[in-house]
């Protein structure tokens, strides 16, 4: 444009030759490079994320099949920084022809698409495991399973990263009879293995209170761990649901509007959308000013426009709930009983809300005293969609809302906008079908105000519940304590009166001995305001 | 007085004693000591105790450490009358402090705990410690044409040298034998008492030099108070131009909040102040000797305004000009001005003109 | 597996069921869904990451095609949180059958493969910023380009977002004569316009800093604003060059194995590797125990194993440097002089060094007093490859490496362990093929300790430079002071030792100044040890 | 003395004007007052300045300040002596504080900038602040036996009443007309005087009593040491049993190494330690009665641990007593035992026994 800016046009590179360097990128080829977005980000996180994204997926599978999930890991050092991991369920299995898709490509699942309550979303779990495990072993990943159709398949499988499509290594469907259903999932990988916070049993030791009705297996280089099943009943399954119009952006409304198979824009919205009826809908048609029997797919840009506004305006029902899936006080309480040994607990499950159009469902607990250490920090255990969060916890939503509720009221230590202090384990589940994290390795929920308010009113009404155990507590600690405060002050008092009056000393303890008795059958509350300001007083010399 | 004390004190006992053979939760009525009692009346000038009083009784688990301490002090002081003896409010902490049987608790844990009990003794039975034989303890010095006879000694107050007659902390017994002098003046510091002993102004001036050695003690204030009452000698009052000399001229002045049930006998009404004021420092132009008043020393001067005895324009004028300024003075600051300034030109000017605040 | 696990059968889905639903999901649809992963979490974060984006992709084409940069941006407010963002630059243009794929698809580009240094990498840039439109407005982007040909491509564009392919919505190519090479697209977004830290005008700053050879005009909600030219030279032009062994992993190097053009192991060794000669290649083989002659196409999973040990183990060369395009120091120095204002001025390049096998080069800048506010911490200012990093800045490697150099030491005030305090820029620029971002929103660089080792150590040298100059500063005060202090006294000593002796003041006071003359001319600064611990005395009455 | 000070004031002033005649930099001399240069003299059982100087020359930015501040305080006391007048130091500091023309520098800054020039002062010259004409602070309290002259004043210690003579900051002038006593009893604390003083000890146990009120002001010290060596009266000294305590002890008979140049005139190198000691709380079974000492109560008594007048047997067990125990008691928790405990029992048995600290 501005030639006297071009230098050495010889050996800058003109745009034909640009052009010709340009090509497509493969999903699998981004993920390779950008490992760290899935979880990737270190031998010691790797071990952790295989380990989640296999079970969750294996927990997954049980639930959709209603069946009571028992799981086994295995986490087998192999040398240096090489573990071989294995994970087996006795969920519905998975047809043969269907294996290699959905393990050997990155970006394909079942749930991406769906709006309903479910632990993976978006199809890069597993696949995402074995791009890892190929890239710092080179080795296949071997997957067995059956779906009690008397065969069983083998594979051994990678991704072949250029076109992110399976490779097959090798294959077989054995005739063996045997009815079993299930999917065994086993690879090698580089990855570290630690104890603690952050580690592979803290996050079994998290699932297993959160989906106490599953029985997990842990065999790992400490040796066999299992955490026994603490209730045979499973959260009710949850429903697939329809967009919400308040929670859809225009761009997914124009794509929604060419590929429907409505033919009239009335159709359209009451077939497509939750909660759009055919009162809603033909008011929604007549704020936009638009003809209800407009066909869909003819709908110019600025239409679209229109109806996207009249959507958001129009008066709706809240999108339906069913879709979540919580745990309910009642499972909720059985995990932390049967993993942590307290002397108190609690949960409190709030009604669904919507953000954003979204419904979600907030609901937490809490283990009292026991065992629990009474220095320092109360722990905070996070879960979304029933999946224990590790990382990132201070800029987490939950963390936040905990920070904020006042918990001296509840009868906690706490510093200003801190995490209370004192022997308790305070767990805050997220249940939504869209999970708003801070970012993709899924570790933090944003603080929305919608989601703020939900957990903070859950938090205050389990607060509640700990404040009323703590009460009761301490006026059974008040009533001994004051008995004996008159007790050991009664015989310096008789002592002086005595030797001021020359009464007999036993006769005025005996005497004063008997009003304690009496005063202490119940609590005199009303005498603590009789002196006023008392302690205020200054005293000269 | 000592002996009235000491009835009161068995008196209360029996009461006590008469209220726990009934059945009854004893209790002891203590006049309640804050803000919210303690009045300043008009009339004579000092800050009085109200009628409001609260009952403390024994089976409520708030009080009955404080009423089993109270009877402790309340059977040694009655000791102590008995044997005539006084004994420092420290040492009756230690002779009182035990453990309690099978306990880790103490009667008294600090002297924190003992000293305000001493007032409640004092209030309930309306008398002062000097009669409970306590003693608070003491720092004043005293200087002047006056003869006293105390415990059968003659001490001459003009027959010192360059010492002077500590003042004890109980001076109810001082008989005094002559007083030539015209007025007393009183110095909040030990150095200022040296420097107008030094050049023997009370000789020249004919009063009574009194160093308090910062907040008087109660000897101190109740020798002032007799010196005023007993021979109408007009008390003025010299203090760093600060909000704690004020305050200290206020204490003299008006008592205390806090041994407001004390101020008949240790407060003096008609006490003048003779500097340094606010207005001093800008007329002797010592605004360069002055120092940068803390938060505090504001706060403290913005209470002051609100003292009903401040109610009246000069003293208002004055403590505003402090807070405005924000500038605090040491009486040494005249220094500024020659060694000699303060004997031989701020004070003969002060007294001559009658330079006082109310 | 277990049948008394099983509930409701009736109610759960089977595996085939299961295996209907699932389905592939494009790439467009992924970072629809997951757009905060590029930058687009909200409105102010979105209208700032067009703006980088496109411009970003203006000054590559412009370096590539060797011309001084001149690039013109206009963001206008149309209505309420909605922006007409428009990017005009005068780089070479790109041929019209290019333009739909280079900006109607996701993960299309040129620099994706290569090991070289270039702002964008990852073909996200510009589509990325196309689908944020897309999504929020609805409507299409134009891409307006020549290539000095003669003629203009006019396109309207969107992304097909269930194929990931470009749609176009209008395209021409008018034969309009004028003789221009550049490209200008426009689009309209949500967004919103703030101004400060992480502004687009605090963006558009930094980067007229490390581009100083460009010329930008931004035309904004507050009027026009121009960051000059600095510098008529452009930096050297990277090289693209080959993977270096060290910094390969097993996965890939299967790959490369795999899709190799050589004939055998020792080919592709010497001509698919940096720095690996036939005498190296030789070496790897015989310490791999592979025959050199194998053909890379049949070997083995075992076999890559010991070849890729064997890599590691060899010694090698460092990779080449000659990807990187470092600003080097005058072009450093210039871009702070043009846009700060300050009293002194310093830059630093250090060699470049290696990380994991991939070279990179820090330089790092400084502007110190004048207009720079005095009070708080240091501004810092964070760049890869030329690009302002302008999030996350607690978790940056530059800043950590900024706070954990003792600046108390160069003459700037610091906490321990904390930014310094006092009237500075520091500016850090991180230049490698492969920069280490913590997250794929690209803002902070990860604390390898390689990396920070380079960036102390140029910040260290950064340090003296600033310390000479404030040391020689502070000794033209000192002298200054000295002459005064002793001209203070000498009134004061003459008039007391006058009044004591009796001799005449005027005259001791002459000598004195005489004295003061002689004495101030040069510094005298060992008589500052001669009172021993004087100050350490006590002073009791 | 003072006229002998006076000259040395002014043969310091000829000097400098001297170099400065000869176009040298003027300096002055300062021993040095660390740990480095003050020793004990086993001889005489006192801290003294040894022999190491600095010089401080005018033309040092490091030094020039302080140069000029003594010359100023120089000049101000050579006055002070020419008029035979006393000040304070803080009175002095205000006199000699003003603005250098054209600045915002004062000569003096504050009090703590004149009061170590002070010392330099008398330290350069080998003289007192006494005989400089300047006045510490004032606070200890005598009675006893002993009649004195004092300007022209009979002042009798015996007659004092409950009172007692305040002693002032410079005792020099003293005329000791009868001295009918057998040792001197110093207590630490006024309170422990006045109960002393109650109960007529001095009398009973024909002694001088002195209440220090902390730790003694160089006038009591000054006048403890002059009953000492002019009357040979043994000096028994009665502290709280903490470190503070033992160390008020150390300065009463060693010296302080602030004040190492003056030891000769306030040190009483026989002086004697009558308690209380730590092992007095094992013997009278006071262990419920003690503090817990603090840090700083421990790290003071392990510094006393290495003083070369405490290297004998019984001080190192005393102090390492202190130390293990991490206790201390205060004088007053002798009332434990009974309010006339200290001055029926305790007092006679020590020195009946003589049991005394070296």
């Amino acid at each position: 444009m501005v030639g006297t800016e071009v230098l050495n046009m010889e050996k800058g590179k003109s745009a034909e030759q640009l052009a010709k360097e340009q090509r497509e990128v493969s999903v699998s080829e981004f993920f390779e490079r950008n490992r760290h977005l899935l979880g990737y980000d270190n031998p010691t996180k790797a071990l952790l994320t295989v380990v989640k994204e296999l079970v969750d997926n294996s927990l997954d599978s049980a639930e959709d099949h209603r069946v009571l999930p028992r799981i086994w890991v295995v986490a087998k050092p192999k040398g240096v920084d090489r573990f071989k991991i294995m994970v087996k369920d006795n969920g519905p299995g998975m047809i043969d022809k269907q294996i290699p898709l959905a393990f050997g490509k990155l970006l394909y699942g079942s749930r991406f698409y769906k709006l309903m309550m479910t632990r993976g979303q978006q199809g890069l779990g597993a696949s995402g495991a074995i791009l890892y495990s190929q890239l710092t072993t080179g080795k296949p990943t071997t997957i067995i399973s059956s779906t009690a159709d008397g065969k069983t398949s083998f594979y051994e499988l990678m991704i072949d990263i250029k076109t992110n499509k399976p490779e097959i290594i090798s294959h077989q469907v054995i005739n063996d009879g045997k009815i079993w259903h299930g999917l065994k999932i086993e690879m090698e990988i580089e990855g570290k293995y630690i104890r603690g916070e952050r580690s592979v049993l803290e996050y079994l030791k998290e699932t297993a209170i959160t989906n106490p009705y599953a029985d997990i297996t842990f065999q790992g280089p400490d040796g066999k761990i299992e955490f026994k099943r603490g209730a045979n009943k499973l959260p009710k399954l949850p429903k697939e649901i329809k967009p919400h119009p308040y929670g859809i952006e225009l761009g997914i409304l124009k794509r929604m509007l060419n590929i429907t198979r409505a033919k009239s824009l009335l159709s359209f919205l009451t077939n497509d959308f939750s909660r759009v009826g055919k009162t809603s809908a033909k008011q929604i048609c007549k704020v936009s000013g638009l003809n209800p029997n407009l066909d869909p797919h003819k709908i110019e840009n600025h239409e679209a426009e229109k109806l996207f506004r009249a959507m958001k305006k129009v008066k709706l029902l809240r999108p339906p709930t069913d879709c979540l899936s919580p745990l309910e006080e009642d499972l909720l309480l059985k995990g932390l009983q049967k993993e942590i040994n307290a002397e108190f607990f609690a949960a409190v499950t709030r009604p669904p809300s919507v953000y954003r159009g979204n419904p979600f469902q907030v609901e937490c607990g809490i283990a009292y005293g026991g065992e629990i250490a009474p220095e320092g920090s109360v722990k905070i255990m996070r879960f979304s969609n029933k999946v224990p969060l590790l990382y990132q916890s201070g800029d987490c939503a939950i963390t936040k809302a905990v920070a904020t509720t006042d918990w001296s009221r509840y009868g906690l230590k706490q510093s200003k906008n801190s995490v209370p202090v004192g022997p308790a384990i305070i767990l805050v589940h997220f249940a939504s079908v869209w999970v708003p994290f801070i970012s993709e390795s899924k570790q933090a929920l944003a603080a929305y105000p919608a989601i703020m308010k939900e957990i903070k009113l859950a938090l205050q009404e389990l607060g509640r519940k700990l404040s009323h155990y703590l009460a009761g507590k301490r006026r059974r600690e008040y009533h001994i304590k004051r008995k004996k405060i008159f007790e050991r002050y009664i015989p310096v008092v008789a002592e002086s009166l005595s030797h001021m009056t020359k009464v007999n000393e036993e006769k005025i303890k005996i005497k004063l001995e008997k009003i304690a008795e009496e005063k202490t059958g119940v609590v005199n509350e009303q005498g603590d305001s009789e002196e006023i300001n008392q302690s205020s007083t200054q005293n000269s010399e | 007085m000592s002996k009235e004390t000491q009835k009161k004190l068995i008196n209360l006992a029996h009461k006590i004693v008469n209220e726990i053979n009934h059945g009854v939760d004893p209790y002891l009525e203590i006049p309640i000591r804050s803000l919210t009692n303690v009045k300043w009346n008009e009339k004579d000038g000092l800050l009085r105790l109200g009628e409001k009083k609260s009952k403390r009784y024994f089976f409520n688990v708030a009080y009955a450490r404080k009423f089993m301490q109270t009877l402790l002090i309340a059977d040694f002081c009655k000791d102590l009358i008995e044997e005539n003896i006084h004994t420092s409010i420290r040492d009756m902490y230690y002779n009182l402090k035990r453990t309690l049987p099978d306990t880790k608790e103490n009667t008294f844990e600090t002297q924190d705990e003992s000293n305000p009990i001493i007032v409640d003794l004092e209030t309930n039975l309306d008398t002062l410690r000097e009669n409970l034989h306590l003693l608070a303890d003491r720092k004043g010095i005293v200087a002047g044409n006056v003869k006293i006879k105390d415990r059968g000694d003659l001490i001459d107050w003009s027959k010192l040298g360059s010492g002077g007659w500590s003042i004890p902390s109980v001076v109810e017994d001082i008989k005094f034998v002559k007083v030539n002098a015209k007025f007393v003046l009183v110095i909040e510091k030990n150095a200022g008492f040296e420097r107008l002993h030094e050049d023997k102004f009370w000789q020249k001036y004919n009063c009574i030099l009194i160093g308090t050695g910062g907040q008087p003690a109660r000897g101190t204030r109740r020798l002032i108070r007799r010196l005023n009452q007993e021979f109408k000698l007009p008390v003025y009052v010299l203090t760093d131009n600060d909000a704690y000399g004020v305050y200290i001229y206020s204490v003299i002045k008006s008592g205390s909040m806090a041994l407001a049930h004390a101020s008949e006998q240790l407060g003096t009404p008609s006490a003048k102040f003779i500097g340094l004021t606010p207005s001093d420092v800008k007329k002797y132009g010592l605004e360069k000797f002055t120092i940068k008043a803390t938060d505090r020393d504001i706060k403290r001067a913005k209470e002051l305004l609100n003292y009903p005895w401040f109610q009246n324009k000069e003293w208002q004028r004055e403590i505003k000009l402090m807070i405005k300024t924000k500038r605090k003075a040491e009486i040494e600051a005249l220094s500024a001005r020659g060694l000699k300034f303060i004997t031989e030109t701020y004070l003969p000017e002060k007294l001559k003109k009658k330079e006082f605040l109310p």
